[in-house]
């Protein structure tokens, strides 16, 4: 399924509340980003297990992005703040252990921000195709 | 000798039933290693020993007693998971008798086999001495440049929170300033960290003994062994190898006490404490927080603060 | 039939062998650790640690090994097995223990009507060429076991290490072919006397002392002894012991991957996970460390030779050297004979 | 968004001003031009505008033009501090008359005098200006056609006591008809007229209301996923860009898909029809619809599923408009794709999807309310004029609470023969059970099913309830400075009330009366106003003026803030004569003891000298502080406090007297400082709140909740301390064996956010409807679709 | 000559499949096999069972219900709890199925020639005594066998497996079935009570019978020494275990007690055998 040239594919897991209400916004607003994004909707960007970032790396996916309500907007009050340690302690030790740094990414986007939420993913598309597609845990260089 | 001062403590304890058993270390078959013992009458407390191959974890036993009241024999890092594992409902710390030690740095066994030929086959320590025997030699080593890596920065010798303390506090200075292992590992570039873990951790044979001997993992089921959901296939695919030990060791974040029992217990020697090193330096950076050390504060990963670092998002 | 080998040529020799041959030989992965592997250069057969972790039972009975494919096209599923083997192989380097715990595996593997063709695939095209221990440790007591550390017994041929050079003897008539091997010289007969000085003093140093004899006997009446409640209490329950063991041999089967296409593939296990006999309805017949250390001694020592005859142990010493709270089987063996020592009352036996 | 894109530029030349001026009271507090109200929000408008723009554009200077700075909400001090500290934001004290433009730069010039007297000229970019509000010219339309009368500003006239009431009974005045004000009150009283309209309907409540009877759900668990998928065009919106037959063909070739179909519009009533047709013939189990966005069409197409006999929760939807074809409208290629990969993953989580119950919890229909004051009683009233059932808790002997010290309120209203007459009425109320002189021991339980232990001196009572409403006021500052207590001349503005109420003539003898205002409020211990100091220090000021005309009265503020129309107080006492003296926070008044009594010492800004003032009567205005319970209140209803020590609402302006936990309600003083007008709207409100749930006969819990696999969890704990809601608890629970740790999760709490089952480290706890094992079905299918 | 992979499923598909019980617990599959020469190549005896696989899901051991005299009809009742269990529950009629066996030892017929049969079932463990009861009800084989009584329990009328052909061998005189439940309901006008009791009440003589007996732990539990009360030697009364099994061929080393493998050398012991294994069950 490689093209000519290669398409990152990136998984997106959008709060409910916010960002996915946020990337509605970017679709009524007619805001135009790169298609590479795949969204999952979740009830709250607390809700992400860091095996699911870990997962979707393994399986291959070239970037993930977990984007929540901003501190103090969350519909579930500490959804976010609880999210946000599991975030940082992930991504650091990811990144110590070689992930290149750009491949997973944070951001908040509330529900009126629908330029920001295609900035983001435009922005997160060329961090992507400039990093490359992810091999690091691909078996075939590995007997 | 502090020996002499476990065995008369764990004397008292069984004749006044203060405990229903105390856990310690004893002599076994084989020279340079201990082996957990499990007395149960005041006469077997005399098979208690304590010199510098006491490695193992013991708290990890605790949790298979928890219906009784039991002595421990405990170093700084034991003691600190112990405290750990009570904030996570494991125990009441009533239930428990912390024979506190102060750790002189546990010496590693294979680094000594290597430094000698031929296979050892009596050793006995003195002062700062390790006398060696094999067949056709005999040599003394110097144990201070033996330690295990994990014991070289450890700055928490000295057992807190326990019930009584078998000798006077040691003073905490680590021998290398920070961690070399994370420092060394630090400086390679991302794609020679990553080959490094990699070729380090295809080594695995899953045999779990770096999650059986930990006692933070005490869970019923390992995210390992569910089937649903299956996060990782059971053969020996290097990416699911790699899926395990990263995982393992993010569990431990906030709540590993840098024993280093799991790198100790390696059949396959895979380098595996710089990476909870690695976390437990993130969480003191981020959240001031370090395992065991306060009976009080929340382990971080289960609370939050308003103010949590937060420009690595946009 | 006895060769000389002279070390110097050894690479080339093995780069003959290779042409037709796949060989397996120890690799040293790192310091202090090797492991059987398919051999691409002769350089890379490490053979100075006395023995690999994981035993040469590998080489037949893989860890991980994907027994068929299957794949849905048009509707119907067609299934691929995946045991035939092209090249004949050699396994360099297997001590006597692991070649001796190979026949042992094989009475189970290839007993009754149903044949693990897997395992004989392997069995059949393998020539084995053993190597000798010369300076067993003092965890082995593989003579207490009926075996010796120059047993011969199931090798094609043997390798005496010599110091400058191997002398091969040929044992069976398999590898007949390249025996003509123009390195391959007559020994002299001070190779032959070295190579019996080697062997009698490799032989005192095992340990011979550890009472396997009639041990199937006293653990019959032993079941439900509360020797048990003390032997387990130090083991965390790691599978280090049964994968490092060179006659264990249980293993799991899985699927992998969807409905559509995968395989399906058969891994090692071990009896000291509580999941081995954890029964869909939650029921556990061995549900805590008690049980499944006591599985392990008893399928050993008493299961095992009531079916085969012979107890299930070649003495290699493996689950003693890396058993990380240094649980040690001889002195559970020493703890069910007679000759326990009393004064150890008190002492856990493990 | 906006018209210039986020941008902040200048209309004019679309350039970025780098200087921008707000100029505050332009129409308000101006009695010339017949404005003499003060609109309350500017002051916070023109802060927040200028925190917006200073985050668009840091590199902007913004300065503030105030008279009074007036932030008097919750948490708008800090607001205005963080203004200035995070942003630098200028704020100076100086009331701009006129401006002019510089014919070259046409930029504006500010003539303006500073504290000292000192005249400065600077330019701007840009100026705003902080326009009050006014009367609609519907105003009066409606007060004429509805005949209710208005105040002299062109706003409705409310009664005393009674500020929801227009002239008329029947007809209430909710939100800045009745003058200006902030989003938390205008909310507060949206809840607070519907409660009052409710009460008088309470007769024909639930008349109109069907019962929707709904066909028996299927049973699902013994038949595999049989998937049937309806794909949208929604005309051209899809269509136009999404090759949706493509997908439709793909989606047939799929696992467990028994049916797939394109609809030119999903959500129209026909295609209902025409799926649950679909449903009937192909025994579809799972439904999964690839349209627009979940969060608008969700609930309809789950009612359609359940309409067919399908549990609702069996439906799963991909959204290929918003959040694809709308936004890759050139990349029709790459669009068809991703909708064929979003199907595929809903499919995939479809197939793993469980029945979920919607279970039901009984409502008790009956409400507690902790503290009988003016507050208390109002909303027990209120309650029970709609025919529920109140237990009213209040711990002294006597109702009133803080009410009973004021006598008469800013526009002259006697307060006392009104709190009595609300006493009686509470008293003699059939559906209102008063307990006096009680406490709360325990309160245990959740909406709808509350059971609180309370005491009155050693007989214990446990109440059955539905709601709790916490009015457990607040306490008067009791002030350290000035001497207090140590000298009878300074007294708080509370105790000067009561004298003026009950010896006013031991007041008329003074020569000298000096008021200082913010004593212990707006500092670093206390970082909030008290609202209603400074109304009610003019209250006092006006009273003993008209008493004694020839009393000086000085009264040494920081601000004034006599927000809305209590500003015509504030310059009807300016024109009797008395002083006000402002004084910086950092240059505090000082009192001295001399032989003949006191004097207070002031720096004089526009004198620029410090004036000695021989009082014979100090007045200290002391804010309000929480009362002292309200910390062990807060651990038994396990809600927060906020840092000042009040409790903390839901959401400051959309939810301000709701508690997260739901069931519980928040009013009057135990929220923060307020008037007393205020405390009687925010008590309606939280009746109102209370009313929409008592009036349900039991309360639905979604279906998307966690569940816990109590062989799997150890009881670790770490579920219960992130869980925003309290709804998890660690327990030990015999098993067949023995006893067992484990947690337990409060079915009618949990809102389901799924933050615990990230957390467990073992999976033993799972968001039911957003599995783990969902969540890794999508990841994967997605990675090797 | 190659030797047949033993690992290797048969393909075969599901011909009917239909939900036994009222609790949906139990689903009946029958299956045929998709060449015709595996299934001449399939010979049985009841009491035997196969390793039924589901590709992607894994494979589980069921015990075969239906009898060899059924022209060669291959049924399975399976009880919904795990991963592959529910698997089997779910998969329409007409897919696919992998077949492992016949694998374990069986009833042993030969010793039942001429001798009374007393067949004790329980619960959902009724499959492999069906096919025994079957077998012998067939005109060849009726004969073997003299007296054959039946005790048949479970917990609620409504989980009792294959109810007509329980009717039709009410109706036969030359087998007496007593069908009890735990609990009854309103229509249920047979039995109501535990099996080791109605056991007790029946009494059958134990003089030259053979005592077949299949259920879960507790009823044999309570059983058993019932039998031994009606001087039953413990070599005349047999039991299938039921335990976890992966290869089915006695490689895996999953099912074994003591020296034994329930796959290879059961499951179908007798209870003198049972006797002298190491307790660890």
């Amino acid at each position: 399924m490689m093209e000519d040239h290669w398409e990152p594919k990136i998984l997106a897991f959008l709060c409910n509340w916010c960002s996915y209400a946020g990337a509605d916004l970017a679709g009524t607003s007619r805001i135009q980003y790169p298609p590479n994004i795949r969204v999952i909707r979740v009830p709250c960007s607390g809700r992400i297990n860091p095996l699911f970032i870990l997962k979707a790396l393994q399986s291959g996916i070239d970037g993930v992005l977990v984007s929540g309500c901003h501190p103090g907007d969350c519909h579930y009050l500490s959804g976010n703040y609880v999210g946000r340690r599991k975030s940082v302690t992930l991504k650091r030790f990811l990144e110590y252990l070689g992930i290149e740094e750009g491949r997973i990414q944070f951001s908040w986007v509330s529900a009126a921000e629908g330029g920001k939420f295609a900035q983001v993913v435009s922005e997160m598309v060329e961090k992507i195709k400039g990093l490359g597609p992810n091999t690091r845990f691909s078996t075939t260089l590995f007997s | 000798m502090i020996q002499e001062k476990i065995r008369e403590i764990a004397k008292d304890l069984l004749r006044t039933k203060k405990v229903d058993l105390v856990i310690g270390f004893g002599e076994w078959t084989l020279p340079l290693r201990t082996t957990p013992l499990f007395i149960r009458t005041p006469e077997g407390a005399d098979h208690l020993v304590w010199n510098s191959f006491c490695e193992n974890n013991l708290a990890v036993y605790l949790h298979k007693f928890n219906q009784f009241k039991v002595g421990v024999v405990v170093k700084g890092c034991d003691a600190r998971s112990i405290v750990a594992l009570t904030l996570e409902k494991r125990f009441k710390r009533d239930q428990l008798f912390l024979i506190g030690v102060p750790c002189q740095r546990m010496v590693d066994r294979r680094k000594v086999k290597r430094a000698v030929q031929g296979e050892i086959l009596h050793a006995f320590e003195e002062g700062d001495q390790i006398f060696l025997e094999g067949e056709e030699f005999k040599t003394t080593l110097r144990r201070d440049q033996f330690f295990y890596s994990s014991c070289q920065t450890c700055i928490h010798r000295t057992p807190l929170h326990t019930d009584v303390l078998m000798g006077d506090p040691v003073e905490e200075s680590p021998l290398t300033e920070i961690l070399p292992e994370v420092k060394a590992f630090e400086e390679k570039s991302p794609e020679g960290r990553w080959d490094y873990f990699k070729k380090e951790v295809s080594r695995c044979i899953r045999c779990y003994a770096c999650r059986e001997v930990c006692p933070m993992c005490y869970c019923e089921e390992c995210f390992v062994d569910s089937s649903n959901p299956k996060w990782i296939e059971r053969g020996q695919l290097p990416s699911d190898l790699m899926f395990y030990h990263i995982v393992r060791a993010y569990h431990q974040t906030g709540r590993c006490s840098g024993c280093g029992a799991c790198e100790r217990a390696c059949p396959m020697e895979i380098r595996l404490t710089y990476l909870t090193q690695k976390l437990n330096q993130e969480v003191k950076d981020l959240f001031n927080f370090e395992t065991g050390i306060d009976l009080e504060a929340s382990p971080p990963l289960s609370t939050f603060r308003m103010d949590d670092h937060q420009d690595f998002i946009k | 039939m006895k060769w000389k080998l002279e070390k110097k040529d050894f690479q080339k020799f093995l780069q003959g062998l290779m042409e037709d041959y796949d060989l397996f030989a120890p690799v040293k992965l790192t310091e202090g650790v090797s492991e059987f592997k398919k051999i691409n250069q002769p350089e890379e057969v490490y053979l100075n640690q006395l023995f690999t972790q994981k035993p040469a039972k590998e080489v037949f009975f893989p860890q991980s090994e994907v027994m068929f494919h299957y794949e849905k096209r048009g509707g119907q599923t067609q299934t691929i097995s995946l045991e035939e083997i092209e090249r004949e192989r050699i396994l360099l380097g297997a001590k006597p223990c692991e070649i001796k715990a190979i026949s042992i595996i094989e009475k189970v593997f290839m007993s009754g009507e149903s044949i693990d063709v897997y395992f004989l695939e392997k069995r059949r095209k393998t020539i084995i060429m053993g190597l000798a221990c010369n300076h067993p440790l003092s965890t082995c007591f593989c003579t207490s076991t009926g075996g010796s550390p120059f047993l011969r017994e199931g090798s094609d041929l043997f390798l005496i290490d010599l110091g400058e050079s191997f002398l091969m003897e040929g044992i069976t008539g398999k590898g007949l072919s390249f025996q003509e091997n123009k390195f391959l010289k007559e020994p002299s007969e001070e190779d032959l006397n070295t190579a019996q000085l080697i062997e009698s003093k490799a032989f005192q140093k095992v340990d011979s002392s550890v009472p396997v004899e009639g041990i199937e006997k006293r653990l019959d009446l032993m079941m439900e002894s509360t020797f048990w409640n003390r032997v387990h209490e130090k083991c965390v329950g790691c599978r280090i012991c049964t994968y490092l063991c060179p006659t264990c041999h249980c293993f799991d089967m899985v699927d992998e991957g969807g409905p559509q296409r995968g395989q399906r593939v058969r891994n090692w296990d071990s009896c000291l996970s509580p999941l081995y006999s954890l029964e869909t309805s939650g029921h556990n017949p061995r549900p805590t460390g008690r049980e499944r250390t006591r599985q392990r001694i008893m399928h050993k020592f008493n299961y095992y030779p009531k079916i085969y005859g012979q107890v299930a142990c070649v003495g290699c010493g493996r689950c003693i050297l890396y058993c990380p709270v240094h649980f040690d089987i001889r002195k559970a063996i020493l703890w069910t004979s007679p000759k326990r020592p009393k004064k150890y009352e008190e002492r856990s036996s493990s | 968004s906006g018209p210039f894109k986020g941008q902040l530029l200048r209309p004019s030349d679309k350039k970025h001003p780098k200087r921008v001026a707000w100029i505050q009271c332009v129409g308000s507090r101006d009695s010339h031009i017949g404005k003499g109200y003060c609109s309350s929000v500017c002051c916070m408008y023109a802060t927040k505008e200028a925190i917006l723009a200073k985050e668009h554009s840091p590199k902007m200077e913004a300065t503030i033009f105030y008279m009074d700075l007036r932030a008097y909400g919750k948490d708008f001090d800090k607001y205005v501090e963080r203004a200035k500290r995070d942003y630098g934001v200028r704020y100076i004290r100086s009331r701009i008359s006129h401006l002019k433009e510089d014919p070259e730069t046409n930029q504006l010039i500010i003539h303006y005098e500073t504290e000292e007297g000192e005249r400065v000229l600077e330019k701007f970019d840009l100026v705003v200006l902080s326009i009050g509000l006014e009367p609609t010219r519907s105003h009066q339309e409606i007060a004429t056609t509805f005949n209710i009368g208005l105040n002299p500003y062109g706003f409705a006239q409310t009664p005393a006591f009674s500020p929801l009431q227009s002239s008329r009974p029947g007809i209430y005045i909710g939100g800045t008809f009745s003058g200006p004000k902030d989003i938390p009150e205008t909310v507060a009283q949206a809840s607070a007229v519907a409660a009052c309209a409710t009460s008088l309907l309470t007769k024909a409540r639930g008349s109109l209301v069907t019962e929707k009877e709904q066909i028996p759900e299927r049973n699902v668990h013994y038949q595999g996923p049989r998937v049937g998928v309806f794909i949208c065009h929604c005309g051209i919106n899809i269509g136009g860009v999404v090759d949706v037959p493509a997908v439709v063909e793909y989606a047939k070739t799929l696992p467990y898909v028994v049916h797939a179909e394109g609809n030119l519009y999903t959500c129209s009533q026909d295609t209902q029809e025409q799926i649950k047709k679909m449903i009937e013939k192909h025994r579809m189990n799972r439904v999964v619809v690839a349209s627009c966005t979940p969060r608008t069409h969700e609930p309809l197409f789950q009612e359609t599923i359940r309409e067919a006999g399908l549990n609702r929760y069996l439906f799963e939807m991909a959204n290929i408009r918003d959040q694809c074809s709308w936004v890759h409208m050139n990349q029709p290629k790459e669009a068809t794709e991703k909708a064929k990969d979003l199907v595929r993953m809903a499919i995939a989580k479809a197939a793993l999807l469980d029945p979920l119950p919607t279970q039901t919890v009984e409502m008790e229909p009956k409400a507690l309310i902790i503290g009988g004051g003016l507050t208390g009683m109002t909303a027990a009233k209120q309650l029970s004029q709609a025919g529920f059932e109140v237990y009213l808790i209040e711990k002294n002997s006597v109702l009133g609470g803080n009410a009973r010290a004021i006598h008469y309120t800013l526009d002259g209203d006697p307060v006392q023969p009104y709190l009595a007459s609300l006493i009686k009425e509470v008293e003699k109320s059939p559906h209102i059970h008063l307990m006096t002189k009680t406490v709360i021991e325990k309160i245990e339980g959740f909406v709808g099913n509350f059971k609180t232990q309370v005491r009155n001196g050693n007989e214990m009572k446990e109440i059955k309830h539905g709601v709790i409403l916490v009015a457990t006021g607040a306490e008067e500052y009791h002030p350290r400075e000035y001497l207090y207590g140590q000298v009878p001349q300074v007294v708080t503005q509370k105790e000067l009330e009561e004298r003026i109420a009950l010896h006013p003539n031991s007041l008329k003898v003074l020569k000298n009366i000096v008021m200082i205002q913010c004593v212990g409020s707006r500092n670093d211990h206390r970082a909030y106003c008290s609202r209603i100091c400074c109304s009610k220090a003019i209250k006092n000021a006006l009273k003993i003026k008209s008493m004694a005309p020839e009393t000086n009265i000085y009264v040494l503020y920081r601000d004034i803030r006599t927000y809305g129309f209590q500003e015509n107080y504030y310059e009807q006492a300016r024109d009797s004569g008395i002083i006000f003296i402002h004084y910086e926070s950092n240059r505090e008044p000082r009192l001295e003891r001399t032989e003949d009594g006191l004097e207070v010492i002031v720096y004089e800004p526009i004198l620029r000298e410090d004036l000695k003032l021989h009082a014979d009567l100090i007045v200290l205005s002391v804010g309000m502080t929480p009362a002292s319970e309200n910390e062990r209140l807060s651990q038994m209803l396990k809600v927060p406090l906020n840092e000042d020590g009040f409790f903390l609402e839901a959401h400051m302006k959309l939810r301000p007297v709701d508690f997260a936990t739901e069931g519980i309600f928040l009013m009057g003083l135990a929220h923060g400082p307020k008037s007393m007008e205020e405390s009687i709207i925010q008590a309606h409100a939280a009746a109102g709140r209370a009313m929409t749930y008592l009036s349900r006969r039991e309360l639905e819990i979604p279906g998307i909740i966690s569940e816990v696999d109590e062989r799997k969890c150890m009881g670790c704990g770490l579920c219960e301390s992130v869980c925003p809601y309290q709804a998890i608890e660690v327990v030990i629970k015999r098993t067949g064996v023995g006893e067992k740790q484990v947690a337990q999760i409060n079915k009618a709490l949990c809102k389901g956010c799924g933050v615990c089952s990230a957390s467990c480290r073992s999976g033993s706890i799972d968001l039911k409807g957003l599995t783990n094992a969902e969540v890794l079905a999508q990841i994967t299918e997605l990675a090797f679709g | 000559m190659k030797v047949k992979n033993p690992y290797l499923p048969i393909p075969a598909v599901v011909k009917r499949a239909y939900i036994e019980t009222t609790d949906h617990m139990l689903r009946t599959l029958e299956l045929k096999f998709l060449k015709e020469e595996d299934a001449q190549a399939f010979h049985f005896i009841p009491g035997q069972f196969c390793e039924l696989s589901i590709f992607g899901k894994g494979e589980a051991p069921f015990g075969i219900a239906s009898s060899p005299t059924e022209d060669g009809r291959l049924t399975f009742t399976i009880n919904k709890a795990g991963v592959v269990t529910t698997a089997l529950h779910h998969i329409e009629e007409g897919s696919e199925i992998g077949i492992r066996g016949p694998l374990g030892n069986g009833y042993p017929m030969e010793l039942f020639k001429g001798k009374n049969l007393l067949v004790i079932g329980g619960g959902f463990a009724f499959t492999t005594l069906r096919s025994l009861i079957t077998y012998f009800l067939h005109p060849a084989n009726r004969s073997q066998v003299n007296q054959i009584t039946v005790i048949y329990g479970a917990r609620m009328p409504g989980l009792l497996l294959y109810k007509e052909e329980l009717n039709s061998w009410q109706k036969r005189e030359d087998i007496h079935l007593v069908v009890t439940v735990d609990w009854g309901d309103k229509d249920w006008k047979g039995k109501v009570g535990l099996v080791p009791n109605v056991l007790e009440e029946l009494a059958p003589s134990s003089e030259n019978t053979i005592a077949v007996i299949c259920g879960p732990p507790m009823m044999i539990k309570f059983t058993l020494p019932k039998l031994v009360a009606l001087q039953f030697p413990d070599e005349r009364i047999y039991t299938s275990l039921e335990r976890r099994m992966k290869c089915g061929i006695g490689k895996c080393g999953r099912c074994n007690i003591g020296h034994l493998y329930v796959c290879k050398d059961g499951p179908v012991f007798n209870y003198a055998q049972l006797k002298n294994l190491p307790r660890d069950d």
